[in-house]
């Protein structure tokens, strides 16, 4: 049982940036621009960020600084996703394109600012944002111990965005509007609705959301930032596919994945799992391959929103 | 750092050095021993007013290091120095090609490569440096179960020979310790699969920390940083063990750090270059002396533990010099992986390891 | 000839050659922030790239071309049937495995028949890695995308493991240096250009066949279809299912001998046992975007990648990153879709002109 | 009668046409006004300008008199202005209640607020009976309900100036009836109509003047009363157009196509094809009419070998090819004009060069060993451009999506009628296209016959049933439930036939 809790607790690591990463993507593609640049928004947020908390983790309140370092993540990934906006909202260039270019250009240009900056690539920092106990909550048996004990603002931050999707989706006149653009423009044209603007906000949201998804990322794994996010951009791109582009499901699929992730790198600190003697590449390969699996049986029907990827042409019918 | 205009006043306009350096995989910043070596490199070149500067390879084959080499020369390089073992062949095959040129060549011995039957030669215009990092290893590992820790564990980066030795070293460190007290140890031995911080290095430690182990050894460029990520976030806080340098700035979790003195070694040899010790080949009372492959380690005081700087409580500066001594006489002998054999040849009577593969 | 000059490819090379010049500047602009001092030398370093090592320098361009000209083909190849393979890093890697595997034990093949066998094999091994993709599209209506990245970890993982129990440098933690016939022939190009990569004749070759199964083949024209239309195919009585795998296993087989072409170009490189997704298989990507999908653009693009990341290299010498060579690289992607609005923008300016033309050709006439 | 519209030298240019050239329209207050023309003749276009989706050049529009800048459809909308496109402008996966109010919605704190929106949307289906349902998904309605979500929507937000652009191109004759009664009640109440329509019938009975446009110019304004069919169509194609089909009597002989006992499944529905059985003889033209959505699609996916059959036997000059593939099927003397030529006729993307042998490219006479013979396949094309007279920008490299609907129209059936084959199936061949075209395919048709084809038409136009049909056989719910010569049988009756209400006859 305590097995249980620790490896639901050590889950959130995994799904929270996904989760937040991939409810950025939602935003993009559900407004009709796919968004492969997850990946290198993520480095810019995580790298804004964490520049920002290595000057000022000493001088603040850690919470606060956290705080304001999300806001600046969620910032620089939103500046930085405005090129892709223009490339495939006002230009109508191919998504692919400027999204791998944008993805090249990150990890480059992180190196490049903080070398000059600070003469090396890695920026260093601190780990003080740690809530060792939230109280009176963290007393809550089972949920106390996943999300209230050694915790972060950020899952409670992940939590809320994935509420905040939904009902901003589904509940908003923002949200109908923008998911009339990702499914036909045209409808939403011919309604008044401005597309470019819903496409521009779509994305640019997927920006902000990807920017803090990186920094949330980075925190609890180490104690610097080497410009890079090992993949996670493209891990949430597909947990977005995964989840069918609904939040919710979306949330599952960050969970079911980042759980497999939890097992696959803490068996070793577990007895049972130890015993049965599994090759350790084994288990690194199970999410994975647990993944296509599931994919398998649910892909059936997609949920593709029907105009992403479409640059949206007022004369084309 | 490399791309400013601050620090590389010694360099030429031309880009010319006499001193370069030549990375391999990494970066001159990878806290690992491009940096350290890079460090030897500098402190050297600034205090004797030497220009120098560094390369950084296309690609990680020997063609490319060859090629790296040849464009160090042709920037004028009277020096050249290359760490780590994958410059072995490119050394083997330039020494001779530029006699007139030296080299230093950390972490390895120049041979040609071939595995079925390797042809070593170093000339004299070149020099082999290894360490031997399974000391280093002995004595984090012997510390850490004086210092009370009776359940280990060892996180390399990639099992590469210089992170094997270290993790060897542990093992019998422990070992050592675990017998002088009469207890039994524990000890989860894992290479992650790469020099990186992730995710995965840091819920590994940290299943580690809550599965009742309290010091990890994060032996591995930024594997390290991972660990100590889950090292303040374990309840109760766990120890971690850096490598290569006193990483005890990194972290308040860092107990020690199992260091080897690179860049000291650097500075060394290049001192020994530009006095012409270097050059009495047959002098055998100078260490760094052309044409020859040596190894450094306690009896030189080119490895150790940082024990100003190390947290222990228990473990006392008197205890370190004493096992210190044991190393540098040789009354202990400490098995190395030069042979790149599995972790399994190493046999304990108090440490029971549990080989993650 | 006149149709040649006319060609759309003209058209393409010329509005890529735009991006790149703005790519460059951006890159200028980058070395001048920098360091001003040294941006000149640095600037030119970078341009000359290749150029400024001799033959030698060709030779390292062509070695660093290979391996991305290949799996660019294999992303270039997917688009222009229609999907995204972003599976390259782990098709490239099972190539590259099998192909070492194969070099390093197959000893009893005789002399050049050793690494054509190898080659071969890494093909095959990357063209199943590339046909489950294919297969969950066709068949179970899953997103290439995911399946593919998905694929990488899986193709990554398992050689990672399979490498210390076959073919195994536990000292070095590297598989094992291959066979000497193993290694690609030189095709005597090695008396022009020392230490070439005789990949380059396969890379070369696979364009040229990639160009006509495309465009000059019945195959070329239902795969295309499938990839503009896969309803309209159906009607038309092609199998858009199997077409769907054949796309991605050619893709595979691309990328597959990419992998097997960077390890048998005995240059000694071995595969190392590292958790890192194959980056040539990444840099595809950008090839293909560069090349336009075109196969023989895909050439040129990454023999200029190739170009200025030596370029790059060779930049260091005056404290300059070689991560410039990224951004100029990024930028230049970057610009290239909008070049290809400019060339519909030119087009459709020829269509608003087509009349006029036709008339003053009659009146010529 | 007011003018509330006027339109004055409107010029709307796309690059290489001028769509629409120094146009006046005048609408008043309270008519049905339709607008006629040729496909591309620039209808669409001056209606979109009308309604903010494109700025003319040139030109000025004045609503009450007074000029009104229209920038885009809010303004539109702020005007009064409402307009139902040619191509439904519908999200498939929203509700019909969502749709209404999209870009209109009400919200209270912040949240959607439908309450009110869905007693409105009720008040109004219930005064003009267009009965639709507030929570289906559009994905789940038929298109006549969904063309009925176009109409509330504009009186959702209480416009007064109608456009429909093509509504009835895609209705059943009945609704098209109601859809007659409610633009007249609609009129009645003092609302504008602008009506698009090829379709001379309905503007006789709906409309009250017509305005005439041909390659984009303004021809002229009529009264409709004072005008007739074919005069208006001379005026739109600047020629006589023969709006009878002329065809002699048929002369059926052996069987070609034969169908038995078909029954075909869908997942979650019952037998969309239940028990068909009928044949189809050399030299005569089947017609299977039917209103939308009673299993025509299925049965021609089911005959063409696009969809699984359950059981049954579908026969081919004698051979079994019920389950035999699509190629076996079109290689094997089965030509298919298919529903919709955007989705399944054309490769869009393709030149028509390689649109004209989409199912032909591996026949030795284009190509040879694997390899495409360019040269026979685009003389191929040239030589049915030539004969079908198909117009496109740049001959055989044209690519089929430039082209224009007519025209794609045209290629596809010039590719079906040229192809070996002893049975062709058109389903809808005239779907949206201008009188000329549809003569013209009409003729082509009756030639088909003539030469001693088998051919089944299957069509949702009463018009084209009765003109060209030697059989009918009524579709209802997936089974035929009648047999009817339309020398003998009345609009009424068949009519009867395909709402269900009548049954049997002599099948
Ligand atoms: N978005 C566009 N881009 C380029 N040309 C266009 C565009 N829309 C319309 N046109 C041109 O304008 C002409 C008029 O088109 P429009 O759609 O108004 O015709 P229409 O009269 O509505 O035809 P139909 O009866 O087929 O609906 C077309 O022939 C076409 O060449
Ligand atoms: N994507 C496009 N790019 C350029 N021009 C286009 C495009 N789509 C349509 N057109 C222009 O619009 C014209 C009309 O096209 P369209 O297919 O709408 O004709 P249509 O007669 O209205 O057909 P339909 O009846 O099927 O709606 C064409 O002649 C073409 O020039
Ligand atoms: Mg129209
Ligand atoms: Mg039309």
């Amino acid at each position: 049982m305590d097995d249980i809790l620790f490896l639901l607790s050590q889950t959130m690591i995994f799904a929270i940036p996904l989760l937040i990463v991939a409810l950025g993507g939602l935003f993009s593609e559900r407004s009709g621009v796919i968004n492969i640049a997850l990946e290198g928004i993520m480095v810019i947020g995580a790298f804004c960020g964490i520049f920002f908390i290595h000057f000022m983790q000493d001088s603040m309140n850690p919470q606060l600084c956290l705080i304001i370092a999300i806001l600046i993540a969620g910032v620089a990934g939103m500046i930085f996703t405005l090129f892709h906006a223009i490339a495939s909202i006002h230009l109508k260039a191919d998504q692919t394109i400027s999204g791998t270019a944008l993805n090249i250009f990150a990890p480059a240009f992180c190196i490049f600012v903080a070398r000059l900056i600070q003469q090396t690539q890695q920026v260093e920092f601190t780990d003080v944002f740690r809530i060792k106990e939230i109280p009176i909550l963290s007393s809550i048996p089972i949920i106390g111990d996943i999300l209230f004990k050694n915790t972060y603002i950020t899952t409670f931050l992940g939590i809320l965005i994935l509420i905040i999707s939904w009902f901003i989706l589904y509940k908003t006149k923002f949200g109908l509007r923008l998911r009339s653009c990702g499914e036909l423009p045209q409808a939403a044209d011919s309604a008044g609705i401005n597309v470019y603007k819903m496409r521009y906000a779509g994305t640019l949201i997927s920006g902000f959301l990807a920017g803090i998804g990186g920094l949330v990322f980075v925190l609890p794994t180490s104690t610097n930032f080497n410009a890079d996010v090992a993949g996670y951009g493209f891990l949430a791109l597909a947990v977005l596919i995964f989840g069918q582009w609904k939040p919710w499901r979306i949330a599952g699929a960050a969970f079911f994945f980042g759980f497999m992730k939890t097992i696959a790198s803490a068996y070793s600190g577990i007895d049972f799992f130890l015993s049965l003697g599994i090759p350790n590449y084994f288990y690194k390969i199970t999410p994975y391959i647990a993944t296509l699996l599931v994919l398998a049986f649910v892909s059936k029907n997609s949920a593709a929103p029907k105009a992403e990827g479409e640059p949206y042409d007022k004369g084309k019918r | 750092g490399g791309g400013d205009k601050k620090t590389d006043d010694t360099t030429k306009k031309d880009g010319n050095a006499e001193i370069i350096m030549i990375t391999d995989k990494g970066t001159i910043d990878d806290k690992s021993f491009n940096q350290g070596t890079y460090e030897g490199v500098e402190a050297y070149a600034k205090k004797n007013n030497k220009t120098f500067n560094y390369i950084k390879p296309v690609a990680a084959t020997d063609d490319e290091y060859k090629n790296s080499i040849d464009q160090a020369v042709k920037q004028g390089a009277k020096v050249i120095v290359t760490p780590g073992y994958l410059f072995e062949p490119a050394i083997y095959a330039k020494q001779t090609e530029y006699s007139d040129v030296k080299f230093i060549l950390i972490d390895g011995y120049p041979n040609d490569g071939n595995q079925e039957n390797p042809k070593s030669n170093t000339e004299n215009n070149a020099i082999g440096i290894k360490f031997q990092e399974e000391q280093s290893g002995y004595l984090a590992g012997y510390a850490a179960v004086k210092e009370g820790h009776t359940k280990l564990g060892f996180m390399g980066g990639m099992a590469v020979p210089a992170v094997m030795s270290f993790g060897y070293g542990y093992i019998q460190g422990a070992d050592a310790a675990a017998k002088e007290l009469g207890i039994d140890v524990s000890m989860n031995y894992h290479y992650t699969g790469d020099f990186k911080a992730t995710p995965e290095v840091q819920n590994t430690a940290a299943s580690w920390y809550k599965s009742g182990i309290t010091a990890i050894f994060g032996c591995g460029g930024a594997v390290g940083n991972s660990v100590m990520a889950a090292a303040e976030k374990a309840d109760p806080v766990g120890a971690v063990i850096g490598v290569d340098v006193d990483q005890a700035t990194e972290s308040k979790t860092v107990m020690t750090s199992a260091y080897k003195q690179l860049a000291n070694a650097v500075n060394d040899a290049l001192a020994s270059i530009y006095s012409g010790d270097f050059d009495k080949v047959d002098d055998d009372k100078i260490l760094f002396r052309g044409g020859q492959n040596i190894v450094l380690g306690a009896a030189n005081n080119a490895i150790g533990l940082p024990m100003d700087t190390s947290t222990f409580k228990k473990f006392t500066k008197a205890d370190y010099d004493k096992v210190y001594k044991t190393i540098q006489d040789g009354k202990v002998t400490i098995k190395n992986s030069t042979a790149g054999e599995d972790v399994s040849v190493i046999k304990t009577e108090k440490v029971k390891v549990n080989f993650i593969k | 000839m006149k149709k040649i000059l006319n060609s759309d490819g003209i058209k393409d090379l010329l509005s890529s050659c735009v991006a790149v010049f703005i790519g460059l500047i951006f890159g200028l602009i980058v070395i001048l922030i920098a360091n001003s001092d040294y941006a000149v030398e640095g600037f030119l370093t970078l341009i000359s790239g290749g150029f400024s090592n001799g033959a030698r320098g060709i030779g390292q361009v062509i070695n660093q071309a290979v391996p991305i000209i290949l799996t660019g083909l294999s992303v270039g190849f997917a688009f222009k049937t229609g999907l995204f393979n972003i599976g390259t890093p782990g098709q490239f890697v099972v190539g590259a495995f099998v192909a070492i595997y194969v070099g390093v034990e197959w000893t009893f093949l005789p002399g050049a028949l050793h690494w054509i066998v190898a080659i071969i094999l890494a093909g095959i091994a990357g063209s199943l890695w590339g046909a489950v993709p294919g297969l969950m599209k066709a068949y179970l209506n899953v997103n290439e995308v995911i399946s593919s990245i998905i694929m990488n970890y899986i193709g990554m993982y398992t050689v990672n493991y399979i490498i210390p129990l076959t073919v195994f440098d536990s000292m070095k933690n590297q598989t094992l240096n291959v066979n000497q016939n193993a290694i690609i022939s030189k095709f005597g190009l090695d008396l022009l250009v020392p230490n070439i990569n005789g990949g380059i004749v396969v890379a070369i070759l696979a364009v040229v066949v990639i160009h006509i199964i495309l465009n000059k083949t019945t195959f070329g024209f239902e795969l295309k279809a499938c990839g503009f239309s896969p309803d309209a195919s159906k009607y038309a009585g092609i199998n858009a299912k199997q077409k769907i795998v054949f796309s991605m296993m050619i893709a595979g087989a691309l990328a597959g001998i990419g992998g097997g072409l960077l390890y048998l170009a005995g240059s000694g490189q071995c595969l190392q046992v590292v958790d890192t997704l194959a980056p040539e298989g990444f840099n595809g990507i950008a090839v293909a975007l560069l090349g336009l999908s075109n196969p023989f653009g895909v050439l040129i693009a990454g023999l200029f990648i190739a170009h200025i990341t030596i370029g790059g290299s060779l930049m260091q010498i005056y404290g300059f990153i070689p991560q410039i060579v990224d951004i100029i690289v990024a930028i230049t992607i970057y610009f290239s879709a909008f070049s290809l609005l400019i060339k519909q923008f030119l087009n459709k300016h020829k269509l608003f002109n087509a009349d006029n033309i036709k008339k003053e050709e009659q009146s010529h006439g | 009668m007011e003018k509330i519209i006027e339109m004055l030298h409107i010029t709307k240019k796309f690059p290489g046409i001028i769509a629409n050239d120094d146009i006046n329209l005048e609408l008043r207050k309270g008519e049905i006004h339709a607008l006629l023309g040729e496909n591309g003749a620039g209808k669409s276009t001056l209606m979109s300008v009308l309604f903010g989706l494109y700025q003319p050049e040139e030109g000025e529009i004045r609503l009450n008199g007074k000029k009104v800048d229209i920038k885009d459809p809010n303004d539109a909308n702020r005007l009064g202005i409402g307009m139902v496109h040619q191509h439904f402008k519908l999200v498939h996966n929203f509700t019909v209640l969502e749709n209404i109010v999209l870009g209109v919605e009400d919200t209270r704190k912040g949240m959607l607020y439908l309450k009110d929106a869905r007693k409105k949307v009720m008040a109004i289906s219930e005064k003009y009976k267009l009965n639709v349902d507030c929570d289906a998904l559009i994905s789940d309605i038929t298109v006549g309900m969904q063309q009925r979500v176009e109409i509330i929507k504009m009186l959702y937000r209480d416009n007064n100036i109608l456009i429909f652009d093509e509504p009835t191109a895609v209705l059943t004759p009945q609704e098209i009836e109601e859809l007659m009664t409610i633009m007249r009640d609609l009129a009645a109440e003092g609302k504008s109509i602008l009506f698009i329509t090829h379709k001379l019938n309905e503007i006789k009975a709906v409309a009250d003047r017509c305005t005439v446009l041909r390659k984009g110019k303004c021809i002229g304004t009529v009264d409709i009363k004072d005008i007739t069919k074919e005069e208006m169509s001379e005026m739109m194609v600047g020629r006589k157009v023969n709006l009878n089909i002329e065809k002699d009597d048929a002369h059926p002989s052996d069987i070609v196509l034969s169908v038995k006992d078909l029954v075909v499944e869908k997942k979650g529905h019952k037998n969309v094809i239940n028990n068909i059985s009928f044949d189809v003889r050399k030299g005569e033209i089947v017609c299977i009419a039917g209103i939308d959505g009673n299993g025509q699609s299925e049965l021609v996916y089911a005959l063409t070998g696009m969809m699984p059959i359950s059981s049954g036997h579908v026969i081919l000059n004698g051979e079994d090819i019920t389950h035999a593939s699509i190629r076996h099927h079109s290689t094997h003397g089965l030509s298919h004009i298919p529903e919709d030529r955007h989705k399944h006729g054309l490769v869009l993307d393709y030149p028509l060069s390689y649109n004209m042998v989409l199912q032909r490219y591996f026949e030795p006479a284009f190509s040879n060993k694997g390899f495409l013979k360019f040269e026979e396949i685009n003389q191929y094309t040239n030589d049915l451009i030539e004969q079908f007279d198909v117009r496109s920008g740049q001959g055989a490299k044209t690519l089929a999506r430039s082209m224009s609907g007519g025209n794609q129209q045209k290629a596809i059936v010039a590719r079906e009628m040229d192809r070996a084959h002893d049975c062709l199936i058109a389903v809808q061949p005239t779907r949206g296209l201008d009188v000329g075209a549809i003569e013209y395919i009409h003729k082509k048709i009756v030639e088909e016959r003539d030469a001693g084809k088998a051919i089944l038409l299957i069509s949702l136009e009463l018009d084209e049933v009765m003109n060209l049909a030697d059989r009918i056989l009524v579709i209802y719910e997936g089974e035929i439930v009648g047999e009817l010569n339309p020398k003998e049988t009345t609009f009424n009756e068949l009519g009867l036939y395909m709402s269900g209400s009548k049954k049997g006859a002599q099948v």
